[in-house]
Order: structure tokens, then sequence, then C-alpha cells
């Protein structure tokens, strides 16, 4: 392992050093909005919010924020994204792919795991050129988390706590410097004309050996069950009760998929000029939790509850798609869980499957035994 | 020669269409019309019998619909029949000829024709379900010494609602494709059988073995049909049936098309009924 | 429109146009006699007072805003300057100028629509704004821009222009950044040659000249041209507080008309831009003090269809004060501060600002945070009566013109006013306990 | 796809404030070329002119008295198209929040015993008299959504609703969710199409968009409790636009039983 060591008063050189060449996006503090007056008894105080921003300095950089709003694949998969202008009927169209050097700094290894992911399913098969293209000139500078960032992450237990095999550059807080690995030409490219770093010693290995085996105590597992077991226990949980259960709480706002970092569905919309023959077509989020997401003309809605709408969520992130990249859907993050109004939150889903099966199987043997 | 049009995608985007122009409108039925659809310069669509294309009218939005010609009658042109069922479909229905269009495709699984050489084929489309399936069955008809017995059942809900009855006519009129037409509701002109499409089919004598069925329609009808195949002893792995679902990109991104692991627009749309039976939203 | 009986059958203006809401004009003069003068607001009652009460009092803002929806943010200021002083809710300066903003950006919005596409038409000869924009686009393109600025002050502020989101009791819930207030600043300033050639435009028009004496009645503050609170003040003499404003306008109601009537001393009174002109022009920013030298507006004036010159004036006036106010904030700079907590949840309030039609006041009585019971008094239904006074007065002046051009003349009249109908919909009965 | 004349419309209004139609001038700011795909030929409130001959009719304003049944169906029976243009239009609007209260009530506080002479019922939207094509819901309605609702209409096709709610829109501005901040919200049970332009400014959504077709308000309710709501208090927020539909559906409910 090759180790570099940044002292932390260098970010602000480094920041600017890469704002001349590249677009830098990193965590920081959503605008404040004002307290309104709460309308009951609870006044809660206001918690500090994050999200991915581009950066004015490294006086705008949160890295030991806990988590943020949306995860990062809105830089490569913005809301809503133009695929292309066209004029004279479709005649002549025009297509700009976004080909901005950009750098996303401080992500969470939960959220490169899904970058990861999502590399899978936007190259796969046809590839998305839209996604390709900004993936393709975007370099990620990851940081490991010390310490969980909110109660209902599981990245433990998702085995994204820790780095993956590929990554560009990543940082690790030693207090008052960060430890830097290089995982790819593109990371070093960062480093260059970097004046304040330099190779880490033995001690500089030592603390950061203390730092990353401190962390391990810290995050406990929160699933019941083992990761590998998942695609099993859900194989078997088609028709248990807590899908229609959960179904009767879900509000369907999808607030859920848009702040997963893997949840990628689009809708595709045209919009058009006055002139009825020029305009544009855009790609915009979609949600599998919608009420129209899988209804086709005619009518017929092929999931049309949403408890069986929650469950395809689920089953898409703990068994589809595991079986189809061999990565897990989901990484554990907690954001679902964070924002769900109704408290839907992973963890419960799956220790409550687990404990039925658990509960089944125990009294299965007895009969047997 | 002529270049495949998917590959025009791959230096691009796989969302910028190609700008094709209406050759021909045909209307079929009071809500379904035959659009002849001219690609430019030298490609073509290079597409198998049950694949699908994303259609587009620039300003209104895109829409899957099958192929519904012959890859082997096609030289740069190709044939969709379409419903006007929304919003593209309606305004696809206010286009004529030599009205722009965008192209991308084909995309999905067709269905693996070559694989059903030797053997007895077994037609069930229902209603708009001919339209995929008459881009095979032609295909079929044009090297019909590679095939057994060509057996058509076709449904409608009424004889006002029949597909492609010039075609019909003529299969009926040749001596090696039995064909046999039922309607749900008959009018007062209606001479031939009344019925669902499931009461064809204990009549039709068949050597199950070797038999392949396709059947296309609505969700509906495959449950009835299914029952009465499997019932003659067809094997599942032998029962080939389309489905239909939303679809926005194609080519297996959006996530639209799912039905459980399974991606309607890559592992589709066409599936032999063993690979889906056990697929909870799949029929 | 208008559908005029043959001669010497009254004039009836049914369906005026180019106003907000509904109403008719019916005039029958014989031989110069006036039988018959009147503006009938046929505009469907509202209820607005019935449908306060019981609402929760942070409802009452939302809910008064949709009572117009050009003057929405001064009903909502109105409003919420009545629940604070019936909750005892004090406010920040820096809420306190945002608010003065947003009223400023209101005030240029509906003097700008008004001026432009409701009465310039009138006096360029073209119908109205839509032939106006294919003979002259320039003016109607000027208009739009500046319109667009005005809505931009308003969506920084309140989120949007109509029906402002973020006004609340005790201050905003959202504020603007101080890099939006620069951009604001610079399109201000863009917007300035835009803002002389109005002057210029309105310098060159001929209006009708008519004279009648009668109150006038408009906030008043010590310091400053006044557009919320202060004090009411008439020109006839006299000031009160504005707790006291049942005493100044004596809403009446009368039975041709959806819309209560108001007197204070003489049979009918005006309140808008020219009131406010004629009480506070010495209180005018610089520019508009010029604009109203250019434009020939004197204090003394007593023509009502003058009051879109004093519009033109206010304006200039405004324009200025928004580009003041912005400096202010920008001085200050933006603090995010908590929302103001009222101090108890039962009380008694009146709020006042000045509307671009003239002064608003909002009346609540509040029992357990809830509404107990509502008064608004609306700058139009203030008007109705002066408009008729005018009417009476005019008719008989121009008996003799063309029917066409008597149709035209009352319109002008009526409109030059800026009617506000749909807000003044509302009614009186005030039954505080 | 190409239309070859330039279709007639008209505005008219019935009770409401007159928000929306300002909202359609105010478009003119940003999308002036509106005014050459259109021909517009009623238009009250910015002009005189006025012809009797159109396709679409805007209408705004809910349906409050006798008088105004007439002339919306005189409208009807000229229109091909009817939108609904607004709240008020498309749900009775703040209006219907006097339908809880007996109309000789509300007449009686606000006219007081003279106001037994105004004509005025329930307030009601426009669909409750005629027929309607197309909403444009939003109090105001939403100046990009009208626009592309206009181009819809040109392109002779319906605009379509999202059925979604307006917790979607706000994710993705990336706001706070307000219950977080103790302030209960209307966001998960109203259709989106406004961005989530209230919660995104600090306030909570109030439901001016009507609700989503399948809306679950007894989890919203529950929510709202949990998070400190007093009693009634969600009631009381719901009715500042949904009077009208929440009406509608008791009645179902009291019907079916
Ligand atoms: C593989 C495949 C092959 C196909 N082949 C053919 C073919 O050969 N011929 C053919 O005619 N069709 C075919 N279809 C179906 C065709 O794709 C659809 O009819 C078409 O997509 C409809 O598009 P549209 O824009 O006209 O309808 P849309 O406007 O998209 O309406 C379609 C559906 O949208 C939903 N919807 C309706 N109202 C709303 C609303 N208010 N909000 C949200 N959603 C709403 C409904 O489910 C409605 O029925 C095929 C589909 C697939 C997947
Ligand atoms: S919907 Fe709202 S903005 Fe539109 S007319 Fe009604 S009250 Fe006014
Ligand atoms: S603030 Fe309102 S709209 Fe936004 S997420 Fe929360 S409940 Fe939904
Ligand atoms: S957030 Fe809610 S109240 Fe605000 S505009 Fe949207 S639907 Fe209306």
């Amino acid at each position: 392992m090759n180790l570099q060591v940044l002292p932390k008063g260098a970010l602000v050189e480094w920041i600017e050093l890469l704002s001349a060449r590249y677009r830098v996006i990193g965590p920081k503090r959503k605008q404040e909005v004002v307290q309104q007056q709460p309308a009951g008894d609870t006044q809660q105080p206001p918690r500090e919010q994050y999200i991915f921003g581009e950066l004015q300095g490294a006086h705008e950089l949160e890295l030991s924020y806990p988590s943020t709003i949306l995860p990062p694949k809105k830089v490569f998969l913005p809301q809503k994204e133009e695929l292309f202008s066209f004029k004279d009927n479709g005649h002549q169209v025009d297509l700009q792919l976004d080909e901005r050097r950009t750098v996303i700094f401080g992500i969470h290894t939960c959220d490169l795991h899904a970058v990861l992911l999502l590399d899978q399913a936007f190259s796969q098969g046809a590839a998305d050129q839209h996604y390709m293209a900004r993936r393709a000139n975007t370099t990620l500078v990851s940081i490991e988390c010390l310490e969980p960032c909110s109660e209902n992450a599981f990245c433990k237990d998702m085995g994204t706590w820790i780095m993956p095999e590929t990554f560009d550059l990543h940082l690790t807080d030693l207090g008052h410097e960060y430890a830097l690995e290089i995982g790819s030409a593109k990371g070093s490219e960062l480093l260059q004309n970097l004046t304040n770093i330099r190779t880490a010693t033995e001690t500089d290995y030592w603390r950061f050996n203390q730092v990353i085996s401190a962390k391990w105590a810290r995050f406990p597992y929160r699933l019941e069950a083992d990761l590998s077991e998942l695609p099993s226990l859900l194989a078997i949980s088609y028709r248990s009760q807590v899908w229609e259960e959960l179904g009767q709480q879900c509000l369907g706002c999808g607030t859920c998929t848009a702040v997963c970092p893997t949840c990628y569905c689009f809708d595709v919309v045209d919009e058009v000029n006055f002139d009825l023959t020029s305009g544009k077509r855009f790609r915009v989020w979609d949600s599998c939790q919608f009420g129209q997401f899988a209804s086709v003309a005619g009518g017929h809605d092929f999931r049309n509850s949403r408890a069986a709408r929650l469950r395809h969520r689920f089953y898409h992130k703990f068994k589809y798609q595991s079986d189809s990249f061999g990565l897990a859907g989901c990484v554990g993050c907690g954001r679902c869980a964070e924002a769900c109004l109704v408290n839907i939150k992973p963890i419960d889903v799956i220790n409550k499957l687990h404990r039925k099966r658990v509960a089944v199987s125990g009294k299965r043997q007895e009969v047997m035994g | 020669m002529s270049l495949p049009l998917i590959e025009t995608f791959s230096t691009t985007s796989a969302y910028l269409p190609l700008v094709a122009r209406i050759a021909d409108v045909r209307p079929l039925t009071q809500l379904e019309k035959l659009f002849t659809i001219e690609l430019p310069g030298d490609l073509s669509l290079k597409h198998a019998p049950g694949q699908f294309v994303e259609l587009s009218v620039f300003g209104v939005g895109e829409a899957p619909f099958s192929i519904s010609s012959s890859p082997s009658r096609s030289n740069g042109t190709f044939e969709l029949c379409v419903r006007q069922a929304g919003q593209v479909t309606d305004a696809l229905h206010a286009l004529g000829p030599g009205d722009a269009v965008g192209v991308r495709g084909p995309f999905g699984r067709g269905f693996p024709v070559r694989r059903f050489r030797g053997k007895d084929l077994l037609f069930l489309p229902g209603g708009l379900g001919l339209a995929p399936l008459r881009s095979l069955i032609n295909q079929v008809l044009d090297e019909r010494s590679n095939y057994g017995r060509v057996i058509i059942l076709y449904g409608a809900r009424h004889p006002s609602e029949l597909l492609f009855q010039d075609e019909l006519t003529l299969w009926s009129a040749r001596e090696d494709v039995e064909v046999q037409v039922t309607v749900d509701r008959s009018d007062g002109n209606w001479q031939g059988h009344v019925g669902v499409i499931t009461t064809l089919i204990p009549e039709v004598q068949l050597y199950a073995p070797n038999t392949v069925a396709f059947t296309v329609g609505p969700p509906v009808m495959y449950r009835f049909v299914l029952v009465e195949l499997l019932g003659k002893g067809i094997r599942e792995g032998n029962i080939w049936l389309s489905l239909e679902r939303r679809m926005k990109c194609g080519i297996g991104k959006c996530g639209h098309c799912q039905i459980n692991h399974l991606y309607t627009c890559l592992d589709g749309p066409c599936f032999p009924y063993a690979q889906i039976k056990r697929l909870e939203e799949a029929l | 429109m208008a559908s005029i009986r043959t001669s010497p059958a009254p004039v009836e203006i049914h369906h005026l146009t180019r106003v907000e809401g509904h109403g008719n004009i019916i005039v029958d003069i014989r031989n110069g006699t006036i039988l018959q003068c009147d503006l009938e607001i046929i505009e469907a009652p509202r209820f607005f007072e019935a449908m306060l009460r019981g609402r929760p009092y942070d409802q009452a803002p939302r809910l008064s805003s949709r009572i117009c929806g050009i003057c929405a943010v001064t009903h909502t200021t109105a409003s919420i300057k009545a629940l604070e002083s019936a909750l005892g809710v004090e406010n920040s300066q820096q809420t306190d100028l945002l608010r003065q903003l947003n009223l400023c950006a209101e005030m240029l919005d509906s003097h700008l629509l008004h001026v432009y596409m409701l009465v310039a038409p009138d006096l360029l000869g073209a119908g109205s704004i839509i032939p106006l924009a294919v003979e002259s686009p320039d003016i109607v393109h000027r208009a739009l821009r500046m319109k667009q600025v005005a809505g931009q002050i308003c969506a920084a502020i309140g989120g949007r222009h109509t029906h402002p989101i973020t006004m609340t009791v005790g201050g905003f819930t959202h504020l603007p950044t101080e890099e939006e207030l620069q951009v604001l600043l610079r399109r201000l300033d863009a917007i300035s040659p835009d803002i002389e050639s109005t002057v210029n435009l309105f310098a060159d028009l001929v209006l009708p000249d008519f004279e009648r004496e009668t109150e006038y009645i408009a906030l008043q503050k010590d310091h400053g041209y006044s557009l919320i609170d202060g004090f009411i003040a008439s020109s006839d003499g006299g000031s009160w507080p504005i707790e006291q404003y049942r005493g100044v306008v004596n809403e009446y109601q009368i039975s041709r008309s959806t819309a209560k009537h108001a007197r204070h001393r003489r049979q009918s009174y005006m309140v808008g831009a020219l009131a406010r002109y004629k009480l506070n022009h010495e209180k005018l920013n610089p520019q508009a003090k010029a604009a109203a030298a250019r434009l020939n507006l004197k204090p003394t004036c007593q023509n009502p269809f003058m009051i879109t010159i004093a519009q033109v004036v206010e304006i200039v006036h405004f324009y200025e004060e928004a580009i003041r106010i912005i400096g202010q904030l920008l001085e200050l700079g933006i603090q995010w501060e908590e929302i103001a907590q009222p101090a108890r949840q039962s009380g008694e309030g009146v709020g006042a600002c000045e509307a671009p039609r003239g002064t608003l006041y909002h009346h609540y009585v509040l029992r357990n945070g809830a509404i107990a019971e509502a008064n608004c008094v609306i700058p139009t239904g203030q008007n109705l009566a002066n408009i008729e006074a005018d009417m009476r007065a005019l008719a008989p002046q121009i008996w003799d013109r063309s029917r066409d051009e008597i149709t035209l003349t009352l319109e002008m009249l009526v409109r030059a006013y800026d009617p506000c109908i749909s807000c003044s919909t509302h009614m009186l009965e005030v039954r505080f306990v | 796809m190409t239309v070859s004349t330039k279709p007639k419309v008209a505005f008219f209004d019935f009770t409401g404030c007159e928000g929306c139609q300002l909202t359609v001038i105010d478009a003119l700011q940003t999308h002036a070329d509106l005014l050459s795909a259109v021909e517009i030929v009623q238009f009250r409130e910015a002009m005189s002119e006025r012809d009797e001959d159109y396709q679409i009719a805007f209408i705004e304003g809910s349906c409050s008295r006798t008088s105004d049944e007439a002339r919306l169906k005189a409208i009807r029976e000229q229109a091909q198209i009817v939108v609904a243009l607004g709240a008020c239009a498309h749900l009775g609007g703040v209006n219907a929040l006097r339908n809880w209260q007996s109309s000789d009530d509300v007449r009686r506080y606000v006219y007081g015993q003279g106001g037994k002479l105004y004509d005025s019922h329930k307030a009601l939207p426009i669909q409750a008299i005629i027929r309607v094509e197309c909403f444009i819901p939003g109090c105001p309605i939403d100046r990009n959504e009208f626009v592309n609702a206009l181009k819809a209409l040109l392109q002779h096709r319906l605009p379509r609703l999202p059925d979604y709610p307006v917790c979607a829109e706000c994710k993705l501005n990336e706001n706070e969710c307000l219950f977080m901040r103790g302030i209960p919200c209307l966001g998960s049970v109203t259709r989106a199409g406004c961005g989530a332009i209230c919660p995104s400014f600090g306030a909570c959504c109030e439901g001016c968009r009507g609700l989503v077709s399948d809306p679950n308000i007894g989890w919203l309710r529950a929510v709202a409790v949990e998070h400190g709501l007093r009693e009634g208090g969600f009631e009381a927020a719901s009715r500042l636009f949904l009077s009208h539909e929440l009406m509608e559906s008791e009645g179902d409910r009291h019907g079916k039983h």
C-alpha cells in the first residue's frame, strides 16, 4: 500500500488547485431554512443537513458530515437531464454529453459501493452514454467512516463500511492529517502540484492502523440475518404478511427511492416549444413506488398495490440486484429509513422476516423432533 | 450491404432516435392502423420476429411497438400495427405518409425461429396480439418447408376488431395452413365461430410432443389459454408468450418493465412459459 | 362590453373589462338630468370573514391572501400585522424591511399592470393590450420587462408573487440570500431606462379634464411614504390610530352591490395612489418628485383620472424604494433568525397596509389560537361611493357626446380607480363581542 | 406535428381571486411566443374585445351561485375543450371552506340581514356543473404547468397530471422534510406538479393541488399526531383546499353504508 499524508490545513490549497482544473463537488451544509413555528408542542431543534454541492472553497467542505439528503448519484444522473434537443420535427437533433471534468470529495464508502453498482447497471448491455460520459470524467475522493453516521445505517452488515477494491483516492482522518491512499491513475492526477503532501512514515502507518482497527468496534451489526442469507430469506418470504402490513403504512411518496444511492429508475418526457416542431427530450427520476409506474395502456397495472410495490423495492435491493450483479442492491446507508415518514426501515423489515423464518423453522423442528 | 440500425446508437446515445419516414398508413380497424416506416439511407432494421422498436413522435414522446412485418419481407422498411391508446399513439394516428418519426431498436429477444424447425406450430393471437405474431407467421410461411403443421387460431372481441383480414383470407386459402377465427360477440353478418379463443383449442388435434405454441394477447387471455395448452400436453418450454409492460428505455435501464428480476425489454418480450411461470408478476 | 340602448334610454355598461372582478355601470341621463348613475358590483360574494372564523390563526394570512391575486402580498401583510398585534409578536428590523420590499414589488407589479395593460390602451387608442402588443410591441415588452423584475423580487422574498409562501406571523420561513439580493439590484439597475421611458410615455398622453372635490384618506407616518402601519390621515384634516379605522371607514351596505361602500365625513372619500400622493408627496423619493413635476401632478389635483399619473409617480418612488431597501438589507447583512413566537393565544388586533388601490385593514379577534371574529376593509370598497359620485358629476358634462364616447369615458373613469372587485365583495356587519 | 390554424382561446372567471389569470399574464414575461401560437378572443381582466367563437375555454374560479351555472353551461356548449384553471375551478378552492357552514349562517355573518339578497350556494368545482377535459391545479397555477398544458392542447392531446405526491418533488429539491422540524405537511397526499414550492420555501404544503388518486390519509394523520399536531389540527390544515374532496369522499363512505 502506498500511503500519503496530507495535513488538514492543506485542503484549502488543494481545493483551490483543483478548482482551476475541475468542477469540485463535496458535502456541504444545506443552506439553513428559518425555523417555522411548529404546530404541536414538540419543538425539535433544527438539525444540520448536508448535500453534495459545488464548492466555492475548502471552507464549505464538511468532511465529517453524517450523511447527505441525496446521494452522489445525482451528479451522474441528475434529477432532470436533457437527453437531446430537436428541431424541425426531429430532422435536426442535437446531443450534448456532459463531459465536465469533476471531482467529488468526501464520498462515504457505502456511497462508493453504490456508484460501482450504478456503473454496472449503466455499462452493461447497451451502455448509457450520458451516465458513462459523466462517470468517465469524474474522479472520486472517498473517505473512511470512523463512526456509524446514524442508527439507521447498517453498512457493516452489507459489507460496505470499508473501501471497495476499486477507488480513485481514499482519505482517512488521522486527527490533524488525512491518510491518503491512491487507487487509480485518475486519483493520483488530483495530487499534481500539491506541495504539502508527503509519503507516510512508519509512525503514520502505525497511526493509520490504529484508527482503522479502532473503527471495528464502533460499528454494530444490526441485521439479525447474515448478508449471504438475504437472497434465500427473501426467496421464501414473497407471500409474507409483512408486505401487507407495510403496504398499509406506506404513503407511496417515493422518498425512499429518491434518497437511495442505488435507485436509478427514470421516466422520459418530451417538452415541445410553441412552434410544436422543436423541443427537448428529458430524463427525469421516477419511482417504482408510484402508482402508475407499472401500468400499461388499457389500464392494467402489474403492481397494483402499495404492498406489491414496496415488496418489489425490497426484492430489487436485496435479491434481484445481487443475483444479477453479484453486488448487493442495498448498501446500508440508512437514508431511506431516515427519510421515511412512516418509519419503514430495512433493518426492521429484514429482521422481522428473519424472526418469522426462525420461528417457523423452530416450530418445524419441534414437530419433526 | 445495409447496416443494422442498432449499431448507430452505440457511438452517440442509446436514447437518440434515428429519424425515419412514414411511407404508408393503412387503417385496419377503428382503433388500429398499420404504419410502414422507411429507414434513411442504407439502414435496415435486421430484426427477429417478436422484437420491438421504440417509436418517437418528437415533442410528444416515445412508445414500444412490436414489429409486425416479417424480416423475410423487409428491405429498408418495416411495419407497425398501432392501437390508439394514449398520448404517443394518438399523435401517431394523426400522422400521415411523409411525416417524420424517430426509431430506436430493434430491442428485446424475439422468437428463436430456428429452434422451431420441423415442429408443428400453433399460433394463438388474441386481438392486437396478432401484430407481433404476424411477423413470425409470415416468416414461417416464407420458408414453409422448414416446419410441420401451421395452425392459426385467432380471436377478437368483435368482427370489426379483426386485424389483417386480407392476410387472414390469404392464409386460409392456403392448403398448408389451418386457420380458425373466432369472435367473443358476433354481429349480424358474422358467419364464423363465436366464443372466446379458448373454445377453439379443444377441437384441434395435436401431436403435443412436437408442437410449439405461440400466444400473444391480454393478461386475462393468457391465464385461460395456458390451462388449455398445458391440458393438451404441450410442454411448458414449448409455449411462447410475448409480454407487454410499460417501457421507457428499451435497454434495461429505466426499470419500468421489470417482472420480478427479469427485464421485459432485455430478457423478453418473448418468453417460454417455463421461464416465467414461477414469477408472481408475470401474468 | 357596452350595450347601449337607443336614446333617451340609459347607458348600461355590462361586463366592465380590464378591471379586476365583475362590475356593471348603469347610467340613465335624460336631457342632462341624471336619473340613475350606479356602479353595480355583480361579482359573486366571497364570504371571507365567515371562512376565517374558526380557522387556526396561522391559516388567516394564507386564506386572506386568496381574497385577491393581484394584491396578495398586501392582504397577507395586513393579515399578519393584525395577528401580530393580537398575539403580541415583536418583529425584527429585517422582517420589516423584507415585508416593505415585498410590498414595493407588488406595488410596482400592480401599477405596471394597470398603467400599461389596462389604461394605456385607452390613451393610445388601441382596444387593449393584445392589439397594442401588435402595434407597439416595444411598449408592451418594456412593461413585461419591468413586471418581470417586480415578480422576481416577490419570488425571492415570498417564493412566488401571487400568494406568497414564506410570509408568516413573526417573520419569514425562508430568506433570500445576499447573492440573490445583489442579482435583484443589478436587475433593477438594468430597468432604470424603462422607468424613465414610462414617465415620458405618460407625460405625453392627454387625460380627460375633470375635477371634483372630495376627501382623500391614506396612511401616514412621521418618516417616509407609508406602506405599513402609521396612522390614518385625511386631506380634510385629522388623523387617527389604525385601531380606530371603523370610525373612519363607516362601511354600509347597498342592495345593488355585493361590495360594501364607505363614507367618512363627506358622502364619499378616495383612497389609493392619488390620495397617498396628496397626503405624503413631500416624502417621495427624489426621482419620483422630479417625475411628478414632469407629469404635472400637483398636490392640489382633484382629477380622478390623474390616479393613473399618481401611479406612474409611485412606480418611480417604489422603484427607488426597492433599491434603497435592498441596499439597506445588504448593508445589515441577511441574518438567519428564528421566527418570533406569540406571547399569547388570544387577543384582538388591527393591521393596516397601503395596497396598490388604497388602505387595507384586517381586524381579528382571536380566542385560543383560532380566529373568533374577522373583518376586512378593502380599498375598492372604500372607493365605490366616490366612483359613483364622480360618475354623477361627470355624466352631465359629457351627456351630449356620442354613446361610444360616453361609454368609453365612464369606463375610463372607473378603470382609473383600478378597482379590485373581487377584493371588495365582502361584507361588513361587524359583530365584535 | 403542426396545427393548421391558431386555436381561439378564451378566459373566464367565476368565484376566485383572479390570481390564476394573473399568472397567465405573467407567463407572457417568459413565454412571449405564446401570443403567436394562440388567438386570445376573451380575457376580461386584460382586454375589452370579446368574441364568442372559441375552441378552448380556460375557466378560473369556483361555481358558487345559481346564476353561474347557466354561464358555465353556455361556455361548455361553445368550447371543444374546457380547462379548469386553478384550485377554485378544480377543487372549489378556498371558497369551499364555507361549505362546512350553512349558507344562511355564512350570509348572515358577512352581510347581516341583507345577506338574503345574495344569490349563493355551496362553492363547487366547475366539474360539479359541467364536463371538464383538462385540469391545471394549484393556487395559484404553476406558470410552467400552464404553458406545458397549453402546448399539449395545441398538439391535440390532453396534458396528464402526475399521480404521485408532492414529497417526491420535495426530495428532488433536497429539502429537509418539514416533519423533521415538527411542522406537519400535506405533501404526502397532495398531487405533485408544483415542484414542492411551499416546502422548498420552508412552509408546509397545504394541498392546493388536490389529493393523489390513492392518498393514505389515515397514516398521514397518525404521523402528524406523532409529530405533535394537536387534536383536530390535521382536519383544520386539510380543509383549506381539500374541503370539497374530503366532503365528497365522506359522502361516498356514508352513501355506501
Ligand atoms: C414490447 C411491447 C410491444 C408492444 N407492441 C405493440 C404493438 O405492436 N401495437 C400496439 O398498438 N401497442 C403495442 N404495445 C403497447 C404500446 O407500447 C402502448 O400502447 C403505448 O406505449 C401507449 O403509449 P401512449 O403514449 O400512446 O399511451 P400513454 O399515454 O402512455 O398511456 C398509456 C397508459 O398510461 C397510463 N395512464 C393513463 N392515464 C394516465 C395518467 N393520467 N397518469 C399516468 N398514467 C396514465 C395508463 O395505463 C394508460 O393506459 C407494446 C408494448 C410493449 C411493451
Ligand atoms: S385558485 Fe387560487 S389563485 Fe387561482 S383564482 Fe382561485 S384563489 Fe385565486
Ligand atoms: S416536507 Fe412535506 S412534501 Fe417534503 S418530504 Fe416532508 S411531508 Fe413530504
Ligand atoms: S406545495 Fe402544496 S400547497 Fe404548495 S403549491 Fe404545491 S401542492 Fe400547493
